[in-house]
């Protein structure tokens, strides 16, 4: 009887690097650009905008030449491109301009505000990641059965309602009625900042999790169907080990690819929560900056913003070559 | 699962005691600690810290603070003695030069101060003895005195010491007033602790928090859950609503502010006296204040308020002349018809009209109005708009299509104050600032006003001159004056209101009954 | 001797298919009519939606006025019915521009490939990582509210997620033999996307323009929530939710009413999308 | 149960095995009264077609049903019975006891796991205490017995490997704590011949030196008869006929068994038409009364349907479920009399007009450093009214090359003529291409999506008529439906109502809408069941003699091949490797590579003994 030796397609290890490199300076160029172009846009559409920063700096009363002195003292008056050009320059410098109706450094104003809304983003992210994810995995095991059905309603009804209706019934309830938590405001850091992102974090997670719980039912409901998991369970292996190294494990890129999605949704979500339980955050610090449009801070939070959600799919991507090996080798793999 | 709990208004709840010090929600508060950035509500925080030369009470007199007395040898000079033995929180002593230097922060050529307006007439500030200071005015201003009583005294040293950035969070600023401030977040929260070696009046709280929060429904739910001790500024269609709170008793005040319509009287098809009139008279002024402004405000004849105007001229002259006022305002259809056919647009005209989110009965009004505008062929668009781009077009560059609506505030008690501003035509466009909105210019109401201004703040032929300019102007019809808002203050034991009053945030209002 | 021969524990159990249309979907739909009848006769009711009567501001419901009035004494039912058009024009307009142009981006994207499929990837990919009610709040902030800005933005943020998902299903049906058979037939390009992939892809199609107006729903209330979408006094339920919203103690039904019609409307939408899907999902699918 | 020498330990015994499940929401049963036995050791293989309820059967005894379907009756393992355990006991019996390996390798094992470490999963499992090196060491010495000398394999992911790579891969995880019974469920169906032919050596040898007891589920009789000792044919949910491999193949005495060996096209001679059983399996739920095979039987009279036959003896371990068995038995000899065709009166081919002449074609995919290529270089003539095979394996680049005949892929270089016309030159003009389509049209492989599922098989045919060349015939769908032998009211049928042939068929039906002279047949019978296989391979043959088609047969059945082709070319990575008659290439092959080719076919190996168990009669 012949054993043939059989050789695998040569896989240097080395190889697994090089393409790797090039993806990622790809991505990152592509990412510059886009960057780019939603920060020039933004910038058109201020200086188009009725009204200006000398407005606000002015004052209602303030003089005609008050005004203009404001303007130039901002350089305004300069043509768009020579405004845009000086900003980018110095944003290379990590210098992005002074607020013009904070007068202060716009990186300090932008952390401070940071500091609300980066906590109540992360924590309202988590635990819709953490509850969908077993909300979905539970109702795909039982599919059909009275707790999927349920699970369906809440989240459907959940990511149905308009954010802050969804507020005003949690500050309701929890502040006002039983008087738990603070109903607004970001407390004074530490253990009260937490108390008061309590109900905020609740109530963009309760937006959030309807995608995560239906995206996994979904997956986790093919994966179980799928062959791999019928042999694994036939060669004995525990349910418990099937499910994490089996189950979960093949639905984790869809998994991860949706929680990006979810987290860069909430950055809009979190401009409605600000407002709605008057934290300080980025949300309310774009408004205000747009109403006194504080040019240099708008340009700023928004090209911060565009960053973190290119990051974020950029770190989706990577996170989802580290699951699937397939993606990482590229199209790869031995036709059929 | 219904979405929020039934049950109309039910009371108030667990108030759970605020944690130390007095907790307070105000309209507004400004994004930098510094007076060159703060005006009107938002001073109400900063003078508790940055106090003035002299303080305004209740009933509108001003008292001395840091001025132990103030002479005026002549309509045009003011002469401050300084009060000795005061010092800054950091210990170092109040100068002449820090008033020297707090005056010229606004009146400074090229001021970028947002009161700059106000410092307009003077001309020179000078520090004439070791604790004196004399202000000369290019022209008499008898509105002076509650300017100065509205700035607030900084330190010199402090300015220069932390160049450019002095007001913002890490910085805050430097005063002599009953409280320090502690901590602070932009155009949001101020927190400020008693200064314990005050020399005037050993301060009421050992804390004062004073929040600003955008949304009504959440400012509604934050006083129910019993975290803030008062509110001051309540909006009038939510009023029903804090009134039912238990342990909350509810302060009014007539306020010095008037809304009202506005003709482009230099745009057509505005500049047409019958079109005025028409509208006028189809704009059924009794609805309106029982409608939107929720019957909480004062039928307005004209600009200044009847009981601030008493002030300065005899009660039964200006009681005879608002009556003839209100008269000529009343609702008539039939007239207002007629005046529309012989007016330059008899077949109508559609005018859109910029309202601002944060003053929510502008569009209540607006909406209302339209209703019955529309009979005479008058159509209205409401358009909302953000603040920045409301007071561009309605303010500085009168680019709306000629009929608006605001609600204009005086900036100080004085009756001068909205006559100025609205009827004089060095106010209008291009080289004034823009608040004359009807563009109104009459050269006999122009000399009545500047003869005012020539007079004592106290000379009663200053009212006089005022109402001519008032009836006069009326005439023309260059505004609809529709109401005085009242002002209302909610408070529960901790707070005191009851010496609250219109220019609640010119004075102590700690320590209002007191004060 | 019977034994339920059934593997431990944790195999799906796949959802037994009852005939015909199941009790939930049959109530999501007979609830998404009730805004279409409410268009088709607007004066339903006794109130009137746009009358201001100043004396009778926030009475709470009655005979007369069924949700009672708002702060401007205008009665909420009249108001719920009149504004039925408007909270079923906005989200069905944005998901039917949205679904119509993501489709046709999709089949040119999945099926040409090549140099078309990288410039719509590359659009789809710029759209994706800007944020859009940012970007919303600024360019609607700026230019003035407005209820046809605030869907043209929504909609171009609504695209990339449908364009993405649509153009996966394309190319891959776009590689199996029966449209392969349709090319060596000598079939026109154009009659292959017409005839071939839109049917076999049309419940996609459904859902995601099921998922789109139920975006639509929360995304355009928000605006209106943001003082940014519709006109103010306009009879849209976005619009009278955030502005009732202030006098919520007075007159609860003047904000519950709206509140509750954007949310069973959205989950109505939500139902009935999904069991259209898995029921035509099914039929398209091979084996 | 008639009696087997019960001495004979039986490790499996499965006795009166029925099983009910869902079909459109009413209880049907699918499998009723089946009854199996494995002695240590034993091979066994359970054949059928699909729809006969095989594959459920086997996986009952691995308690691996799907949710919704129940299985009731008696599953005696080592003589305990299966049912009296829990079902977390009868879990710890997979794996160590009993083992099952499936039919797509692709998808049995866990894409995102290395091989090594999914070989290891049960024993690490069991012994926490096994280290990675450990562990990383037991598997590289599993591979080795599963004939994978490379160590490296056990680093790498199962995309990475070849088809039958990973198959070896899935039976040494499978078989990781040397189970006592291994179920294999088709376990070589979706690999080529050759590599078919190494699995099953494989199975077999592991067999032998552990002791292992193997149930082959196939649907091919001859993988069947080639590997195991005995055989149970099943039909419509019952075991029809079971006994000895030899006693079977030789005389098989159940008309069904007899009709699929008939129906199966001999490799090694021609025959005029291949057996075809009329009607199809009938599906659960719509089980004729009496015999289940009766509707299809040709000795079928009354008493066959009135109640159901019961298994008899009717040979020492030979059982057969037939009332008739005894008076038809000598009617049931397989190829008692084939109507053989000598290679002289095959068709004559008109060597003028070349329909399809291909000279030097390449075609590369991807370009610099991964680029593959598909067809070195191939030399193909069709010539009219002549039926050409094109042999070869997966990856052997037979679909590039018909791709490239329909203008569905360009060719990279190299002339490739169809009607005239050169498809390898530049553009092509509006003329050109409608002379390449009415040249040469193409059937598809997998039934499931050669149609499109939302349009009805009217709508599907009118699409193709519209497409036809004014001037030629242009039939209407019922004239398309009757040519392929399709009842007209199909028209408004969907394909999802119709059976994987009926498919095959419209798909030829709406190839022949265009009226082509050649149609290019890309593996279209291998994926269906044998019976179905002989009818469409007999309506090909019946259109060329009425139209005068010629076809360029695409496949890897060698006896296809030698049933419907007159010339083969053989293709082996790209290249043509042997060309020439067909009975001349398979009869007397030349080239290495086709010898090994025609050696790996099933139904060969009895001949040369890989399981010599008894001299087949000619």
């Amino acid at each position: 009887m012949t054993t043939t030796t059989v050789v695998p397609r040569r896989h240097p290890k080395g190889a697994g690097l090089a393409p790797l490199a090039g993806y990622l300076a790809r991505r990152l160029l592509s990412a510059a650009v886009v960057v780019a172009i939603v920060s020039m846009l933004v910038f058109a559409f201020v200086h188009a905008a009725p009204g200006g920063p000398e407005r606000s700096i002015g004052g209602r009363f303030a003089t005609a030449e008050q005004l203009v002195a404001i303007r130039e003292q901002y350089r305004l008056n300069d043509p768009l491109w020579t405004q845009y050009g000086q900003f980018v320059s110095s944003a290379l410098g990590l210098d992005f301009g002074t607020s013009y109706s904070m007068r202060e450094p716009v990186t300090d104003s932008i952390s401070r505000a940071a500091s609300t809304t980066v906590p109540l983003v992360l924590f309202g992210w988590l635990a819709a990641l953490l509850i969908g994810t077993a909300l979905g995995v539970v109702s795909a095991r039982h599919a059909g059965g009275a707790f999927d059905r349920g699970v369906l309603g809440f989240t459907v009804v959940g990511a149905s309602a308009p954010i802050f209706a969804t507020a005003i019934l949690l500050s309701y309830v929890f502040g006002v009625a039983l008087g738990w938590l603070p109903t607004l405001g970001e407390g004074d850091g530490g253990m009260d900042r937490i108390r008061h992102l309590v109900l905020p974090g609740v109530t963009l997670a309760i937006a959030a999790m309807a995608a995560i719980t239906k995206v996994t039912k979904v997956r986790v409901g093919q994966v179980l169907e799928a062959d791999h998991i019928t042999f694994a369970t036939a060669r004995g292996l525990p349910p418990r080990g099937v499910l994490v190294s089996e189950v979960l494990r093949n639905s984790g890129v869809q998994l991860v690819t949706q929680a990006g999605a979810v987290l860069v949704a909430m950055l809009s979500a979190v401009i409605l929560v600000e407002e709605v339980f008057d934290l300080d955050g980025l949300g309310s610090l774009l408004i205000q900056a747009i109403t006194a449009r504080d040019i240099p801070l708008i340009q700023a939070i928004t090209l911060f913003t565009c960053i973190f959600i290119v990051a974020v799919n950029l770190v989706v991507d990577l996170v989802c070559m580290a699951i699937d090996p397939r993606l990482r080798i590229g199209r790869g793999g031995v036709t059929r | 699962m219904t979405l929020l709990l039934t049950g109309a208004a039910c009371g108030g709840s667990a108030t759970s005691p605020a944690a130390g010090g007095l907790k307070v929600l105000v309209p507004v508060q400004g994004a930098l600690l510094d007076p060159t950035q703060a005006s009107i509500q938002s001073l109400g925080i900063l003078l508790l810290g940055l106090e003035p030369l002299q303080r305004l009470r209740p009933d509108g007199s001003l008292r001395p603070n840091l001025a132990t007395e103030v002479e005026q040898p002549d309509p045009r000079t003011f002469v401050y003695t300084i009060r000795s033995g005061v010092r800054f929180w950091d210990g170092t002593p109040l100068t002449a030069d820090d008033v020297v230097h707090s005056f010229n922060l606004h009146a400074a050529k090229g001021s970028k101060s947002i009161n700059a307006s106000l410092w307009a007439s003077v001309s020179n500030v000078a520090k004439t003895g070791e604790d004196e200071v004399t202000v000369e005015l290019a022209e008499p201003d008898p509105q002076f005195p509650y300017v100065v009583a509205q700035t607030g005294i900084v330190s010199k040293a402090f300015y220069e010491k932390h160049k450019g950035n002095v007001g913002t969070p890490a910085v805050m600023n430097m005063g002599t007033g009953p409280y320090e401030f502690a901590s602070f977040k932009p155009s949001s929260e101020t927190v400020l602790r008693a200064n314990p070696e005050y020399w005037g009046d050993k301060p009421a709280h050992d804390e004062v928090t004073a929040r600003t929060v955008g949304d009504d429904s959440t400012r509604l739910l934050a006083v129910q859950s019993g975290e803030f001790d008062g509110i001051f500024n309540v909006p009038l269609n939510q009023l029903r609503s804090y009134a039912g709170l238990e342990g909350f008793e509810q302060a009014e005040a007539p306020d010095y502010a008037v809304y009202k319509f506005n003709f482009d009287t230099s745009k057509a098809p505005w500049d047409d006296i019958h079109l005025r009139r028409a509208v006028t008279l189809a704009i059924n002024r009794a609805d309106l204040i029982k409608g939107p402004l929720g019957g909480k405000a004062t039928p307005a004849p004209t600009l200044v308020p009847a009981d601030v105007m008493t002030t300065l001229a005899a009660t039964d002259e200006v009681s005879r002349l608002y009556q003839r006022l209100e008269s000529d305002l009343q609702f008539d259809m039939k007239v207002a018809k007629q005046e529309m056919a012989r007016s330059s647009v008899p077949d109508g005209v559609s005018v859109t009209v910029p309202v601002t989110g944060s003053d929510p009965n502008l569009s209540a009004i607006a909406q209302t109005a339209a209703q019955s505008l529309a009979e005479i062929g008058v159509e209205l668009k409401i358009q909302e708009v953000d603040d920045n781009t409301y007071y561009d077009a309605v303010y500085f560059k009168h680019t709306t299509d000629g009929f608006t609506l605001d609600n204009f505030g005086a900036t100080s008690p004085d009756p001068a104050n909205l006559p100025l501003y609205c009827l004089l035509s060095a106010n209008g466009l291009p080289d004034g600032s823009g608040v004359n909105i009807a563009e109104y210019s009459d050269p006999q109401v122009d000399n009545a006003l500047q003869r005012s201004q020539r007079l004592g703040t106290e000379d009663p032929k200053r009212g006089a001159l005022l109402l001519d300019a008032l009836e006069s102007a009326a005439k023309d019809i260059p505004y609809v004056p529709i109401a005085h808002p009242n002002v209302y203050a909610v408070g529960n034991s901790k707070l005191d209101l009851s010496h609250f009053s219109t220019f609640w945030w010119l004075t102590d209002w700690t320590r209002l009954g007191s004060s | 001797m019977s034994t339920s021969l059934t593997l431990t524990g944790w195999r799906t159990r796949r959802p037994r298919r009852r005939p015909g249309i199941p009790v939930g979907v049959l109530i999501a739909a007979v609830l998404l009519l009730v805004p279409i009848v409410c268009v088709l006769f607007p004066s339903l009711g006794p109130g009137n939606a746009t009358r201001i009567v100043a004396s009778d501001a926030l009475l709470t419901p009655s005979a007369e006025h069924w949700l009672g009035t708002d702060s401007l004494g205008r009665d909420v039912f009249a108001r719920m019915v009149h504004g039925a058009s408007s909270a079923l024009l906005g989200p069905l307009l944005l998901a039917s521009v949205t679904v119509a142009i993501s489709t046709v981006l999709a089949l040119i994207a999945g099926y040409y490939r090549g140099w078309a499929d990288g410039v719509i990837s590359r659009f789809v990919d710029v759209l994706y990582s800007v944020p859009p009610l940012v970007v919303a709040v600024v360019l609607v902030g700026v230019l003035g509210g407005g209820f046809w800005l605030g869907v043209a933005v929504l909609t171009v943020f609504n695209l990339p997620h449908n364009v993405r998902v649509l153009r996966a299903a394309v190319e891959e049906q776009a590689q199996l033999p029966y449209i392969e058979a349709a090319k060596t037939l000598g079939t026109k390009s154009i009659r292959i996307l017409w005839r071939h992939l839109v049917p076999v892809i049309s419940p996609l199609i459904v859902a995601s323009f099921f998922l789109r107006f139920t975006y639509g729903i929360v995304d355009l209330s928000a605006l209106s929530f943001l003082g940014l979408g519709v006109p103010p006094g306009s009879t849209d339920w976005g619009r009278m939710l955030a502005e009732n919203r202030v006098t919520m103690l007075q007159n609860f039904w003047a904000t519950a009413a709206p509140g509750l019609a954007l949310i069973v409307m959205a989950v109505s939408a939500n139902i009935v999308g999904d069991w259209l899907y898995n029921r035509y999902e099914a039929a398209g699918r091979a084996r | 149960m008639t009696s087997l020498d019960t001495t004979e330990s039986a490790v499996l015994d499965v006795a009166a095995l029925s099983i009910r499940g869902r079909r459109a929401g009413a209880e049907v049963g699918i499998v009723d009264n089946v009854a199996l036995r494995v002695a240590s050791g034993e091979a066994i293989a359970v054949v059928g077609e699909s729809g006969s309820g095989k594959s459920l059967t086997v996986r009952a005894l691995l308690d691996l049903l799907p949710p919704g379907v129940t299985a009731a009756g008696s599953i005696r393992f080592d003589h305990r019975s299966l049912g009296k355990l829990t079902a977390r006991e009868r879990h710890r019996l997979r794996g160590c006891q009993l083992a099952f390996v499936m039919q797509d390798p692709f998808t049995m094992l866990n894409p995102l796991q290395r091989c090594g470490e999914q070989i290891m999963a049960a024993l690490r499992a069991r012994d926490r205490r096994l280290t990675r090196k450990l562990c990383r060491a037991q598997a590289v010495a599993r591979l080795e017995e599963v004939g994978i000398s490379d160590p490296a394999v056990a680093d790498r992911y199962p995309f990475e490997l070849s088809g039958g790579m990973r198959q070896r891969v899935a039976i040494a995880a499978a078989i990781a704590e040397r189970p006592r019974v291994l179920v294999a469920d088709e376990p070589t169906t979706a690999l080529d011949v050759t590599t078919q032919r190494e699995i099953l050596s494989l199975l077999d040898r592991l067999r032998r030196d552990h002791g292992l007891s193997l149930v082959l589920i196939t649907h091919d009789l001859d993988v069947a008869f080639s590997v195991c000792d005995r055989v149970y044919v099943m039909y419509a949910g019952t075991v029809v006929e079971s006994g000895p491999t030899a006693a079977v193949a030789d005389r098989p005495r159940h008309p069904y068994t007899f009709s699929l060996i008939q129906a199966k096209p001999p490799l090694d001679v021609r025959v005029d038409r291949l057996l075809n059983l009329p009607g199809g399996v009938p599906s659960p739920g719509n089980w004729p009364e009496g015999c289940r095979f009766a509707p299809r039987c040709r000795w079928a009279t009354d008493e066959c349907t009135h109640e159901h036959p019961a298994l008899n003896d009717v040979a020492p371990a030979h059982q057969v479920r037939c009332v008739r068995a005894g008076e038809i038995e000598h009617e049931l000899v397989p190829r008692a009399a084939p109507t053989v065709i000598g290679s002289d009166r095959l068709a004559r081919a008109d060597e003028t007009e070349a329909l399809v002449h291909v000279r030097a074609a390449r075609k590369t995919f991807g370009t610099g450093r991964r680029a593959k290529v598909a067809v070195e270089s191939a030399d193909i003539d069709v010539f009219a009214g002549e039926s050409v095979g094109l042999v070869g394996e997966s990856g052997s680049g037979k679909t590039t090359l018909a791709r490239m005949i329909v203008g569905l892929t360009r060719p990279t270089s190299g002339e490739v003529r169809v009607g005239g016309v050169d498809l390898g030159q530049g553009k092509l003009s509006r003329a050109d291409w409608s002379m390449v389509r009415s040249t040469a049209q193409m059937a598809f492989q997998d039934p499931y999506s050669t149609l499109n599922l939302r349009l009805s098989v009217g709508d599907t045919l009118n699409e193709a008529i519209r497409l036809a060349p004014k001037d030629t015939v242009r039939r209407d769908p019922a004239e398309l439906l009757d040519l392929v032998g399709l009842p007209t009211s199909y028209q408004q049928r969907r394909p999802t109502q119709l059976s994987g042939g009926e498919r095959q068929r419209v798909a030829i039906a709406r190839a022949l809408a265009r009226n082509p002279r050649l149609i290019v047949c890309d593996e279209i019978v291998s994926a269906l069941d044998v019976s179905v296989q002989a009818h469409v391979l007999n309506l090909l043959a019946d259109l060329r003699r009425d139209l005068g088609l010629s076809y360029l047969f695409i496949t890897h059945d060698l006896a296809v091949v030698r049933q419907v082709t007159e010339r083969v070319y053989v293709l082996m990575d790209g290249r043509i490797v042997e060309q020439g008659s067909t009975p001349a290439v398979l009869d007397d092959p030349r080239d290495s590579y086709t010898k090994q080719l025609i050696r790996s076919v099933p139904a060969h190996h009895r001949r040369d003994g890989l399981v010599d168990r008894s001299r087949r009669t000619p």
